[in-house]
């Protein structure tokens, strides 16, 4: 087979940044072809230039030995490129089936076809096996149904080219499962699929080849994927070895540190109760709307509770808002960094200083040398990839801006209890072991850490203890020492008679 | 040295003052003096313009005020910035509310204008042959606007005098002072008094009284039981006079913006040029208009 | 109990309050209900009316309008000197709807393509035009010369003045136009996602453009009508008519922030702008009261409809 | 030629231009650069000036507040009517700011509080206090019994009248807190994303209910200083103000879409607005004209920065 899809010698930059610098390379018909790289390489640049949503300063892109111009999204559509960005880009206020056919609306003389409108995404939805209602607002879905959602725009054409931009940072392993067997599908039409994963289980059970990126140049390119290991693949993304990415190792658990009692509210009406101790690393593991994200909410008060009690260290945390967890020591790190995390219009340093900066700031004046050094720490601690603490964090990759709030959380002082919903979504492997890292740190010094996560090997890789949400109630709870894949999994799913068809694949060839 | 007069109106869109300043830049044509024109819609404009002309050099200048009760606050903005003043339609007056005489003034009691309105009405009626009791009159008002309140408040007392019962008259507020304002305020009236078949109105210039004219045509009620008297006489009433059959606008009190704007101007040159101190207070008249002599009033008041 | 509830709280609960008031109003305010005061009630917001048909579609895709009085003042005063001049009603007409479609597409032009804030811009045009209203009229009121061009607003059919036929045959129009047509969800589409929809293909500019466009060729027609209605072209016509607007769709539901709205909520939105000043005279409520009772029914009616969508759980 | 390009596009590059065409307005027109008009211009923008510092912290948060113009007449006549019947300037000047800080207050508390939409609710709240104002002084302005309260405006410090000296001291506090303090940082970050700042620990209800009564408090000073130079407190006073200074501020570069703003920027846009105003003026421009002068300004000012804007690369 001929290579179909063809970057040649694309060369993009921003102020202060050069994201892609003389990349080639190509990709066969019918191949599903992986992009790695740390964050901030320039893998959503490239996909970007593809998409023609921006355009590169220099190089060109073939599609079928055709050179490709494109002025707008538009042409690229036209040509048979379907792009799902990094970032859900979805109309909150328009439902699913509108949002599916957005761009390109089934009209006759600008009338819109109601019927094809709705029967054409109910037809596509159920065959891909995605439970959402064609009819729904966006508004009223999860994330994960989002992302579900965005991911079915790319079958709602025969596209020739499809990119997917880390489709399943946001997705557990069951709805990961739904988007494989379809990519299986396309690639068997013929289409080249050009897939962004940290995961690197992902891109071995996915592509046929592969392309690192480095620091916005060529790092490697493998035509074929069989030829080479994860640990090379590591290393040319990050440019040394990484033994073992988890680095668990045994802590001394103290006396109990947070207490929940019959925590309830409007989304998750069953009470519930556990409890973590100091250096504890509690994980909630769960399918999508299993209600761990709810979970985390109510404890740290961002939602108002119907009914429980948050106690740290034997006192009862009265009040129930954000800013009121916080000064108890309890806090959060939000699992939608678009909507929950990032303020858009402001720098890196103020991002990560915004929440600790009451404990240097005299009179509610601000100590900028503070959070300078502050924000230089963690830049470098967490490896966040941009030319000054003064850039506006919208201009950040995805994974930086992952770091950026993750380090507004680690640099909270005082700090009794962490909650992190999916901390490590869109962060690259190199990135994630140092994250790991500090929070055993944390851990060791006394703190209780809580991770909700939906990657099962993240979650069975640094966690001391496992509480498996399903149909927002706890339905198990597992000491390390006897961490299985399919008993967590089992606990999971609603039905347990489904417990034969488990998506475990996955998991077993890590 | 040159002789720079400014000439500071309230609100520069009305015809009325765009008159006034075209008079008075007949004066600066004749003497040969320059003429700064300034529109100052509130007391804070009106200082800054103040100042701006004591920038530019100017010795004085004649002033329509947006509030009379700016009055202290002119004057000593004026000496502040050494320059004459004059003023112009309204009089200013202290806190306590009596007019300051020593400024020189020249206008038309907005009480008189009105009770000129309500004149013509009255004799209107009696002229018809209507009974005052089933006659209903509408009251289009501004109360926010001082002029307004005096102007409409003269009319209603000359109606109130001659028998115009007191129950009839109904009170129709414009939120804005145009005359679709106007046209909506009123048409409440006339449809909450559906028995009532003969009108009159009042307002507080020509715009006001149109709408409850308007307001008259919409519902029904025919040209010859309205009789609505305006006040400025400028293109508003003359475009109604001039349509092909008499509307239930009946007339209009004109006032005469060219001596408002030729004489102050002046006056105020003689005073700056020569020293001669212009008279204390000159009261003009205003003039009825009817549909069929408008035309000869406009002339004799020197506006054609 | 519970269905009353879910009568009050769900999709269309303002229309539901908005009934419940009007009857509360047509029992309690002596002459209210009457066919005369009726008319009158909806004449008196034509203007209104008619504008927010094209407002909502601004609003609604997060932009904004502050220019549509002056346009309306205007279009009406060269509909009046253009059919003067050339002795035809439809050549003034035309003119009316050139006039205005023209600042529409300036301002959308000025907005989309060269990307400068819709608050400024159209604060700009709006003086801009108005200071042409003035300039072409020499700030005097221009009379209509043909009592033809008067037989727009007097003329009646089925009993009803045709203004008010416009005004209905507009709302019919734009509520197909923004509920069943590709236009319409593109418009909602950039205000609730510019950037998803501008990756999705939709030329946001060209949209945006469009919308400016219609929102000025609407104002011609409103322009033309009170010019009628009043008898005379006058420069100073419709001032603040803008704040009038954009409250009477907000009050119908339209969100500031994009993405959000519907016809009904809007003719709801202009009917209870419209019978609160209608009832406030009928009451004869003094004028400076009237201030603090405008105010205060526009805060009850947010309130009212935010209860609504708090207990409907809205998020965002 | 680089530098140049780097200076005019720089974070700075609003000031440099507006620095550039004062120069030139200092060169072309005549009695432009003098002391006296220097202090007129001053004196005239000192409403203006005053307001937008709090205006900037409001629009910065992603609020809007349309009840200024209300709040400073209505502070005004309160402060000349509280001295008139007290006989004491001082409680004057403090009835004025417990006015405004009163009408700041509960237009944040409706806002942050009830969540109602901030263009309503100030669209209502400055009818209601425009309505407080004519019924307390029945329509007329109320004139002051006691000379010292002139002495407010007329008396000078090192040559320069005392509302220049409040203006420029409120430029210097205002431009300390947004930029100097934990109030200004979470202003702004409530302005770029509320949910992700309150997720953060920031009170964001307690700020905004904050951020709306200074901004009323503000108004009770500009208040009391229009009373003073006008020497009467005047219900119809300051009608208007609300657009002057949102788009003084967005002039100057604060966002309508919250999280950007910057005190030099403010300080720019007010004198850009002053100005225009006294430059026409001193070139005898034509009433109508004015209007279109004044849009076009507008126009060019934000053309200009948006130029600079998309050279800098700007995203969103
Ligand atoms: N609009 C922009 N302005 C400035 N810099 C930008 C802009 N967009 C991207 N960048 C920079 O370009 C570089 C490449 O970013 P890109 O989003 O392509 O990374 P990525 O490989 O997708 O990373 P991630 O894994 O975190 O998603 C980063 O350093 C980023 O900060
Ligand atoms: N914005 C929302 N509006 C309405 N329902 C929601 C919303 N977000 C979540 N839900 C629903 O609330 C329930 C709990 O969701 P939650 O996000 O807490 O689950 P989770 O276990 O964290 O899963 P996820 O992996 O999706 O984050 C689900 O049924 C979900 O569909
Ligand atoms: O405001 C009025 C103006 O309309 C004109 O009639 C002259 O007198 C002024 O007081
Ligand atoms: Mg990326
Ligand atoms: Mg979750």
């Amino acid at each position: 087979m001929q290579d179909f899809l063809e970057f040649q010698s694309i060369s993009k930059g921003y102020p202060g940044v050069q994201a892609l610098a003389d990349v080639s390379f190509s990709i066969k018909k019918g191949a599903v072809h992986g992009l790695m790289g740390e964050n901030g390489a320039g893998k959503s640049t490239l996909i970007r230039v593809l998409s023609g949503d921006q355009s590169a300063d220099t190089g060109e892109i073939h599609i079928g030995g055709e050179q490709q111009v494109y002025k707008s999204v538009r042409d690229a559509f036209q040509a048979g490129v379907i792009v799902i960005h990094q970032e859900l880009q979805l109309v909150a206020e328009l439902t699913v089936a509108e949002n599916l056919w957005l761009g390109r609306f089934p009209a006759k003389a600008g009338v819109l076809d109601k019927r094809k409108l709705i029967g054409i995404v109910t037809e596509k939805l159920t065959e891909m096996g995605i439970d959402v209602d064609p009819t729904a607002k966006v508004a009223s879905l999860s994330i994960g149904e989002r992302q579900m959602v965005e991911i079915a725009k790319a079958v709602m054409v025969d596209a020739r080219v499809i990119a997917l931009d880390e489709p399943t940072s946001s997705l557990s392993s069951r709805e990961s499962e739904i988007l494989f067997s379809l990519i299986d599908r396309l690639r068997a039409n013929g289409t080249v699929i050009l897939y962004v994963s940290h995961r690197l289980d992902e891109i071995f059970r996915l592509c046929d080849s592969l392309t690192v990126l480095r620091d916005g140049k060529l790092a490697a390119h493998h035509p074929d994927i069989s030829q080479v290991t994860r640990d090379q693949i590591i290393a040319e993304m990050v440019g040394r070895e990484i033994a073992n990415i988890w680095g668990w190792r045994e802590r001394p658990l103290g006396a109990t540190r947070l207490e929940i009692k019959s925590l309830a509210g409007p989304k998750l009406p069953h009470p519930i109760n556990f409890k973590v101790r100091k250096g504890e690393i509690l994980g909630f593991f769960g399918l999508i709307g299993a209600g761990r994200s709810e979970m985390a909410r109510l404890l740290y008060g961002a939602d108002a509770r119907s009914q429980g009690t948050v106690t740290v260290d034997g006192t009862t945390v009265t009040a129930n808002s954000p800013a009121h967890s916080i000064r108890a020591g309890v806090v959060l790190c939000p699992e939608d960094r678009k909507l929950d995390g990032i303020i858009q219009g402001r720098s890196i340093e103020e991002n990560m200083a915004i929440s600790s900066r009451r404990h240097f700031s005299p009179f509610g004046i601000l100590n900028p040398k503070k959070e300078g050094e502050l924000a230089d720490t963690f830049i470098a601690k967490l490896r966040v990839r941009t030319p000054s603490r003064r850039q506006d964090i919208i201009n950040l990759s995805g994974g930086n801006q992952q770091k950026v709030i993750l380090g507004r959380w680690l640099s909270e002082q005082g700090v009794k209890v962490l909650l992190i919903d999916e901390p490590t979504r869109g962060i690259d492997v190199g990135a994630k072991s140092e994250i790991y890292e500090i929070l055993y740190e944390l851990a060791a010094q006394g703190m209780a850490i809580i991770v909700i996560s939906s990657e099962l090997p993240e979650i069975m890789g640094i966690t001391d203890r496992i509480a498996v949400m399903c149909e927002g109630r706890i339905a198990a709870e597992i000491e390390r020492a006897d961490f299985d894949e399919r008993r967590i999994l089992a606990a999971a799913l609603p039905d347990v008679s489904n417990a034969n068809d488990l998506p475990i694949q996955q998991v077993q060839s890590r | 040295a040159d002789v720079k007069i400014g000439f500071i109106v309230k609100q520069p869109e009305e015809p009325w003052f765009q008159d006034e300043w075209k008079f008075a830049d007949q004066a600066a044509k004749e003497k040969g003096f320059t003429l700064v024109k300034i529109g100052a819609e509130d007391g804070e404009k009106l200082q800054s313009a103040i100042d701006n002309l004591g920038a530019q050099g100017a010795q004085g200048f004649i002033v329509c005020t947006p509030d009379v009760k700016l009055g202290p606050g002119i004057v000593a903005k004026a000496a502040a910035n050494d320059l004459k003043v004059m003023t112009v339609d309204d009089r200013l007056v202290n806190a306590d509310g009596s007019p300051i005489e020593d400024v020189p003034h020249m206008g038309i009691s907005a009480t008189k204008i009105g009770e000129a309105v309500g004149q013509t009405i009255v004799d209107e009626i009696k002229k018809r042959g209507w009974d005052m009791k089933d006659v209903g009159a509408i009251r289009v008002s501004y109360d926010q606007l001082p002029t307004a309140v005096d102007r409409v408040e003269g009319a209603l007392s000359v109606l109130k005098a001659n028998g115009f019962p007191e129950a009839n008259i109904f009170d129709a507020p414009q939120a804005k002072t145009d005359t679709e304002a106007a046209l909506n305020a009123s048409t409440v009236v006339l449809n909450k008094n559906a028995g009532i078949k003969k009108w009159v109105a009042v307002g507080l210039n020509d715009e006001a009284v149109l709408g409850a004219v308007r307001a008259t045509e919409s519902v029904g009620i025919p040209a010859d039981s309205m009789i609505g008297v305006g006040i400025g006489g400028a293109d508003s009433a003359i475009n109604e006079f001039k349509k092909p059959s008499a509307t239930g606008f009946f007339g209009t009190v004109i006032i005469s913006p060219k001596r408002h704007g030729y004489e102050t101007a002046l006056n105020m040159y003689d005073w700056i040029a020569n020293g001669k101190e212009p008279e204390k207070l000159i009261l003009t008249a205003g003039q009825i208009a009817l549909r069929d002599n408008y035309e000869t009033v406009r002339k004799d008041l020197g506006i054609e | 109990m519970t269905s009353l509830k879910k009568l009050l709280l769900g999709e269309q609960g303002l229309v539901v309050i908005f009934a419940l008031a009007f009857a509360v109003v047509s029992v309690t305010v002596p002459n209210f209900l009457t066919e005369r005061n009726m008319l009158g009630l909806l004449q008196s917001v034509v203007t209104i009316g008619i504008v927010a048909c094209t407002m909502m579609f601004c609003l609604a895709s997060r932009d904004f309008d502050l220019s549509v009085g002056s346009t309306v003042a205007f279009s009406g005063m060269i509909a009046v000197m253009a059919s003067n001049a050339t002795g035809s009603i439809v050549l003034g007409l035309l003119a009316a709807l050139v006039c205005g479609g023209f600042v529409g597409l300036v301002n959308g032009v000025v907005i989309a393509r060269f990307r400068i804030n819709a608050l400024i811009t159209t604060l700009a045009t709006m003086q801009i035009v108005r200071g042409l209203a003035l300039i072409t009229s020499d700030g005097r009121a221009v009379g209509i010369n043909d009592p033809g061009f008067y037989q727009l607003a007097l003329s009646k059919f089925l009993g009803v003045p045709t203004p008010i036929w416009v005004m209905g045959a507009l709302f019919l129009a734009f509520g197909f136009l923004l509920n069943r047509t590709v236009f319409g969800k593109n418009t909602l589409a950039i205000g609730g996602n510019p950037e998803a929809s501008r990756l999705a293909g939709v030329n946001v500019i060209r949209m945006r453009i469009w919308i400016f466009t219609l929102q000025g060729l609407v104002c011609g027609i409103a322009g033309v009508l009170l010019a009628s209605r009043i008898t005379s072209g006058q420069p100073n016509a419709a001032t603040g008519l803008e704040l009038s607007v954009i409250s009477a769709c907000v009050l119908g539901g339209v969100s500031l922030a994009g993405g959000r709205a519907a016809m009904a909520g809007v003719i709801v939105g202009v009917l209870i702008m419209g019978i609160a000043e209608n009832v406030m005279n009928l009451l004869n409520i003094q004028a400076f009261y009237q201030y603090v009772v405008r105010g205060l029914i526009l805060l009850l009616a947010v309130l009212l409809d935010n209860l609504r969508s708090v207990a409907a759980g809205r998020r965002g």
